[in-house]
C-alpha cells in the first residue's frame, strides 16, 4: 500500500500549557466569564428509602431481607442487586455495630482546615449480613487515637422531637462495651 | 493498611517514585527529583491516613489518541502499537456493603482485557504498567487488582525497587497522576499516551530500558467501583 | 414490580431536597481573551478570517472548525460593533418558567464584515413589529465599568 | 459479521410526576420488564450494560456510580453514555457487531420531576462566554472559596428580583422556528396541527401522559412564550424509563425470538457555535444519510413505512421530516395538510404521540421513539397498529442548545 501520509508525531508546541495564578485573575491579567447556575432538586426517595427514613425518625434502623441470596440489607433497597429479584421482609436491626474502616479528616466539606478532626467511617450494623453490611457515619465520644478497625460502636440518637427522617437523626456512633 | 499490616512508609514510597519519574515528562505539574519519603510523611494531614503529598492535584489537561484499523495502518506508520485488549467493570453503588481491601472490579476488568489480549500469565507477560494513582495507596491497590502481584504484596515490591523505572516491573514510568497531575476525565488518555510512547520507544528521558513489549494501563472511577483496563503491544 | 412489602404510609417522607453547588470560572481562552481585552477599550470587535474556507469567523477563534486549520495571529482584523438582525423572538418566560415583568426581544445578529453572528437583546418595546433585517448597533457599558465579558454589551439599538 | 436484533423491550408508565418512586425504582421496573420480555437472566446472560444519562438532569456529579445495581450490572462491564438513549443503541450495535459482546442491555430514563430548576440546567448547556450571558443577569459569585449558600439556608428558588429576568433557554427554539417558518413558507397553523395530531395519537397509547383532544384553535390561542413559539407548541416534561435488550442473530434464533433488526444507525454533531450553525437540522440530515447507507435504503420516502421523529417543539417535527428526506424542503406542511402523517396516512409520523403526546422524556426520548417502532414492527401496538410495517425509523435530537442527533432504523426479519 502507498506509504504517503506518514508523519513523525511530535509533542505539541506547549505541552505543559500556560500557568495561570489566582493573582492573574485578581489583577485582571486575563479576562474570564463566570457563572453560578441555579440547580435545585427534590429527589423522590422511593418506597424503600422512605420506610428506612421513617424508621430512623422512630429511632429504628431497618433492614430488608433477600431470601434468595440470604442477605439482610441495610440501607434497604427495593431489589437485591446480586440476584436482581425483589427484596421481601422488613427487619428491625440493632443500633450497634463494628467499625469496618475509618478516616480522620482535617478538612471540612469545603476543604478548609480544621483543628478538631472529624472522625468518619463505615459501620457494619449488627444483625445485617453478609458482613460487611452497613453505612457511613460519624464517630463521637472517642479520640482520634482510640479509634480502630473492629471497634464496637452504638448509635447516639437525636431526641425524638428533633428527628426529621434523615440519616442525621443518628448524631454519631460512640464506643460500645456490652453486647 | 490494617488487613495486610502495610506501613505508611511503604505507601509514601509510591509517591516519591512517581514524582521522581515525572521529571522527564514535558507536561508534569509535580515533578520533583529530590523528594524523599520523609517529605511525604511530614506533609500536612488531610484525612488521616491520607496526607498532602499522598494526593494528586486536580489538573487541567487533555489527551488525544488516534486509532486506525489494521487494513490501513501501514499508510501511516511502519511500527504501530497495537491495542490488544480492553476491559471494563463496575461494582455495586453500595460501597459500604462490601470489602474495600481488594478491588474486585479491577480484577474483573483486567481479566476481560487479558483474555482479549491472549495474556495468560500477566505477571510474566506484562513488562510495565500504568495503574491509576490519584492517591499513592491506590497504585498498590490497583497493582493487586491488575493481578500483577499477590494480595498484600504490592508494598513489598515497591520497597524492593521492583516498580522503579529500571526495575523488573516498572509502574507509572510516566510519573502517573502523582507526578504529572490528575486531569480528571483525561487520565486514561494520559496513561494510554504513555503506553504508546514507551512501546514505540518515544518516551525520551522516561524510556524504560530493554524495549518493553507489552504494557497495561488502568483507570478508576465513580465511588470506588469502576475500572477500565487497556493492554497495548509493540508491533 | 419492586419489593414485596411496600411502604403504604402516605405521611412517610417522599422527597429529599438538595442543590448542586457548582460555581464556574471559565477562562475565555486565548482567542476570547484577546477579543474581550479589545472590547474593554474599544467599541468594536475583532474577527478571524479563515483563508482556506474564505470566511470571516466571528466570534474569533484559534482554528476554523470547518477545515480545522489554525488561524495565524497576524490575520486578525477589526470589525465594527454593528450588524443585521437575522432572527428574533419575543421571550416572555423566564428560566423558572414564570412570566417575566416585560418581554425581551432576543435576536441572532449577523455581525457586519463577518460571516459570524452573536446573540443579543434588542432595546425596543414594540411587540408586534418584525425586526428581521433591521440594522442594529451594540451599546456598551462605560469603559470604566467594562469587565471583559459579553455583559459589557448592554443591548443593541436599532439604527435604521 | 452478525446482524443485531432487538430481543427485549420494557418500560414504565410515563407520568408528569412520580413522587412515590425514585430513579432507581423506575430503572429497575423498565429493565426487569425488558429482561422478562427477552426471557433472559441479566445476572447470567447479559454481557454488557449501557445507561444513557446526563449528570445535571439527575442531580449527581458522577451518575455512573448510581447505575449498576438496578440494571443488573454489578461486577459486570457497564458504561454510561452521556447522551440520548439512542446513542446507547449505537454503542450496543458496535459492541455486538464487533463480536465483543453477545447480549447488551441499554437503559435510559427521565426523572425530570426531581429537578426544580429545569430552565437553569438547560441554560447551563449554553456557551458560557458568548451565549449564556445574553439570557439575563447573573450575580458575580463569591470567590472566597466558600459556597455562598450553606445547606441550612439554601438559596431561595425565585432568588433576587433580577434573577427572574433571566430568559428561559427555549428562546433559542423561538429563533429557530422563525427561521423555519420563513424559509419554508410554513404557517403557525401548520405547526399547531402537529400538536393536535400527536396529542390525538397519544389517546391510543396507554403509556402516554399528555393525550388531549384539542383543535388548531386551541393551540393558536395559547399564549406566545417565545414568539412565534406558543405554549402548546412545546412538549411538556415527563418521567419514565425504558430498557432495550439487543443480541446477535445466533442468540436471537436460539431464544426462538422473531428477529427485529437494528439495521441502520447514524449520528452527527454540528458545531456548538450558534453563529455559524445553519439552523437547518444538518445533524438529522447527516445522521439519516449514514443510517440509510448502512440499512441499504435508497429511497427513504418509499422504503420507510413509519417514523418517530423528534417533536420536542411542533416545528421540529416538520423540520426533521425534511432533514431526513421523508419530505422535500418546504413540503412537510403539504404532507401534513393532506393527512399523510396521520396513523391512517401514507407515512404515519409519531403514532405513539411523540414528545408532544407522551411527554418530553429527556434522555429517554430516543428510546421512546425506538420503542414505538419496535412495538409497531412486532404488531403489538393495539389500536394504533399500522398494518404491514416492515421498516421503521426513529430519530432523536439532543435538545436545546445542541446541534446533535441520531437516527436508528429497524427492520422486521
Amino acid at each position: 500500500m502507498e506509504k504517503s501520509n506518514k508523519k513523525e508525531i511530535t509533542y505539541p508546541k506547549n505541552p505543559a500549557g500556560t500557568h495561570l495564578r489566582s493573582s492573574d485573575i485578581r489583577n485582571k491579567v486575563i479576562t474570564h466569564s463566570w457563572w453560578e447556575p441555579e440547580i435545585q432538586y427534590a429527589w423522590s426517595i422511593g418506597p424503600a428509602m422512605s420506610k428506612f427514613l421513617h424508621g430512623l425518625k422512630e429511632g429504628k434502623i431497618l433492614g430488608i431481607h433477600c431470601h434468595k441470596c440470604k442477605r439482610l440489607i441495610t440501607p434497604p433497597r427495593s431489589f437485591c442487586e446480586y440476584c436482581y429479584g425483589p427484596t421481601d421482609t422488613w427487619v428491625e436491626l440493632k443500633d450497634t455495630g463494628t467499625i469496618n474502616t475509618y478516616s480522620i479528616s482535617y478538612l471540612d466539606p469545603n476543604a478548609n482546615r480544621i483543628e478538631d478532626p472529624i472522625l468518619i467511617g463505615v459501620i457494619s450494623i449488627d444483625g445485617a449480613y453478609p458482613k460487611p453490611m452497613g453505612f457511613m457515619h460519624y464517630f463521637g465520644e472517642m479520640s482520634k487515637d482510640e479509634i480502630k478497625i473492629g471497634m464496637r460502636v452504638k448509635a447516639v440518637w437525636k431526641p425524638e422531637n428533633e428527628r426529621e427522617g434523615a440519616i442525621t437523626d443518628i448524631k454519631y456512633f460512640k464506643p460500645y462495651g456490652g453486647d | 493498611m490494617t488487613v495486610y499490616d502495610v506501613k505508611k512508609e511503604d505507601i509514601a514510597r509510591v509517591s516519591v517514585k512517581n514524582k521522581r519519574n515525572a521529571v522527564g515528562h514535558p507536561c508534569a505539574q509535580l515533578a520533583d527529583p529530590n523528594i524523599t519519603v520523609e517529605d511525604v510523611l511530614n506533609s500536612e494531614i488531610m484525612a488521616w491516613p491520607v496526607q498532602r503529598l499522598d494526593i494528586s492535584p486536580p489538573s487541567d489537561g487533555a489527551a488525544a489518541l488516534i486509532y486506525c484499523s489494521e487494513d490501513i495502518v501501514r499508510q501511516y506508520t511502519d511500527d504501530p502499537v497495537w491495542v490488544d485488549g480492553v476491559g471494563w467493570n463496575i461494582d455495586s453503588t453500595m460501597w459500604t456493603n462490601r470489602d474495600l481491601y481488594f478491588p474486585r472490579y479491577v480484577s474483573e476488568a483486567a481479566k476481560m482485557a487479558y483474555k482479549m489480549a491472549g495474556i495468560h500469565n500477566p505477571r510474566k507477560e506484562i513488562d510495565f504498567a500504568e495503574p491509576y494513582d490519584p492517591f499513592d495507596y491506590k497504585e498498590l491497590h490497583h497493582m493487586e487488582g491488575l493481578l500483577l502481584c499477590d494480595k498484600g504484596q504490592a508494598p513489598i515490591l515497591t520497597r524492593e525497587g521492583v516498580t522503579q523505572r529500571d526495575g523488573d516491573l516498572p509502574i507509572c514510568p510516566s510519573g502517573g497522576l502523582l507526578g504529572v497531575g490528575n486531569p480528571i476525565a483525561a487520565t486514561m488518555g494520559q496513561k494510554a499516551c504513555e503506553l504508546y510512547w514507551q512501546l514505540s520507544g518515544k518516551a525520551g528521558k522516561r524510556q524504560i530500558p530493554g524495549d518493553p513489549m507489552v504494557g497495561v494501563g488502568q483507570a478508576w472511577g465513580d465511588i470506588m467501583q469502576m475500572a477500565t483496563v487497556i493492554c497495548m503491544r509493540r508491533g | 414490580m419492586t419489593f414485596i412489602e411496600k411502604q403504604t404510609d402516605p405521611t412517610a417522607p417522599t422527597h429529599w431536597r438538595g442543590n448542586m453547588q457548582a460555581d464556574y470560572f471559565y477562562s475565555n481562552g486565548v482567542a476570547g481573551d484577546k477579543l474581550f481585552k479589545y472590547i474593554k477599550n474599544n467599541d468594536g470587535f475583532l474577527a478571524t478570517p479563515c483563508k482556506k474556507c474564505n470566511k470571516v469567523l466571528f466570534p474569533p477563534r484559534m482554528y476554523c472548525e470547518n477545515c480545522f486549520e489554525e488561524i495565524p495571529e497576524d490575520q486578525w482584523i477589526q470589525v465594527p460593533a454593528t450588524g443585521t438582525v437575522r432572527l428574533f423572538t419575543i421571550a416572555t418566560i423566564n428560566a423558572h418558567g414564570e412570566k417575566m415583568k416585560e418581554p425581551k426581544i432576543m435576536a441572532l445578529i449577523n455581525i457586519d464584515e463577518t460571516d459570524g453572528a452573536l446573540l443579543g437583546v434588542i432595546n425596543a418595546k414594540e411587540w408586534e413589529k418584525d425586526y428581521t433585517d433591521l440594522k442594529v448597533k451594540a451599546i456598551f457599558k462605560s469603559k470604566e465599568e467594562r469587565e471583559g465579558t459579553l455583559k459589557d454589551i448592554l443591548y443593541w439599538n436599532i439604527i435604521s | 459479521m452478525t446482524r443485531v436484533c432487538v430481543i427485549g423491550i420494557g418500560h414504565t408508565d410515563f407520568n408528569c410526576m412520580t413522587p412515590d418512586v425514585n430513579w432507581k425504582d423506575i430503572m429497575y421496573e423498565a429493565c426487569q420488564k425488558a429482561y422478562a420480555d427477552a426471557s433472559i437472566d441479566p445476572r447470567k446472560d447479559i454481557t454488557s450494560f449501557i445507561t444513557c444519562a446526563e449528570d445535571y438532569w439527575e442531580g449527581f456529579s458522577i451518575f455512573d456510580e448510581f447505575v449498576p445495581d438496578q440494571i443488573g450490572a454489578v461486577l459486570r462491564p457497564c458504561c454510561t453514555v452521556c447522551g440520548d438513549g439512542i446513542y446507547g443503541l449505537g454503542t450496543a450495535y458496535m459492541q455486538i457487531q464487533s463480536g465483543l459482546m453477545d447480549v447488551v442491555s441499554i437503559e435510559a430514563h427521565s426523572k425530570v420531576s426531581d429537578l426544580l430548576t429545569y430552565g437553569d440546567v438547560m441554560l447551563h448547556a449554553f456557551d458560557p462566554i458568548y451565549d449564556r450571558p445574553v439570557s439575563g443577569p447573573v450575580e458575580r459569585p463569591n470567590y472566597s472559596g466558600l459556597p455562598s449558600y450553606p445547606p441550612e439556608n439554601p438559596k431561595p428558588l425565585a432568588g433576587k428580583t433580577d434573577e427572574t429576568e433571566r430568559v428561559h433557554p427555549y428562546f433559542l427554539a423561538g429563533l429557530e422556528m422563525q427561521h423555519y417558518l420563513r424559509n419554508t413558507n410554513t404557517t403557525e397553523e401548520d405547526c399547531a396541527m402537529i400538536a393536535v395530531k400527536n396529542k390525538k395519537n397519544a389517546f391510543l397509547n396507554p403509556y402516554a401522559d399528555y393525550e388531549a383532544n384539542i383543535t388548531v384553535d386551541h393551540v393558536m390561542k395559547s399564549e406566545y412564550c417565545f414568539k412565534p413559539l406558543k405554549k402548546l407548541d412545546i412538549s411538556p416534561n415527563v418521567d419514565g424509563a425504558i430498557c432495550f435488550v439487543l443480541a446477535n442473530e445466533k442468540i436471537t434464533r436460539e431464544l426462538g425470538i422473531e428477529p427485529i433488526y437494528l439495521s441502520g444507525f447514524g449520528w452527527c454533531s454540528e458545531t456548538p457555535w450558534l453563529s455559524t450553525r445553519g439552523m437547518e437540522a444538518e445533524y438529522a440530515k447527516k445522521s439519516a444519510a449514514m443510517a440509510y447507507k448502512m440499512a441499504g435504503i435508497v429511497n427513504p420516502r418509499k422504503e420507510i413505512n413509519i417514523a418517530e421523529i423528534d417533536d420536542r417543539f411542533t416545528y421540529k417535527e416538520l423540520q426533521h421530516l425534511e432533514a431526513i428526506g421523508l419530505a422535500r424542503k418546504g413540503e412537510a406542511k403539504e404532507l401534513l395538510r393532506e393527512g399523510a402523517l396521520e396513523i391512517k396516512g401514507s407515512i404515519p409520523i409519531n403514532s405513539s404521540g411523540g414528545s408532544l403526546g407522551v411527554g418530553n422524556s429527556l434522555e429517554a426520548t430516543g428510546l421512546q421513539k425506538s420503542l414505538e417502532i419496535v412495538t409497531q414492527l412486532r404488531g403489538h401496538a393495539g389500536k394504533r397498529q399500522i398494518p404491514d410495517v416492515k421498516v421503521g425509523l426513529a430519530q432523536s435530537w439532543r435538545e436545546i442548545p445542541s446541534g446533535s442527533g441520531a437516527v436508528a432504523i429497524f427492520t422486521r426479519g
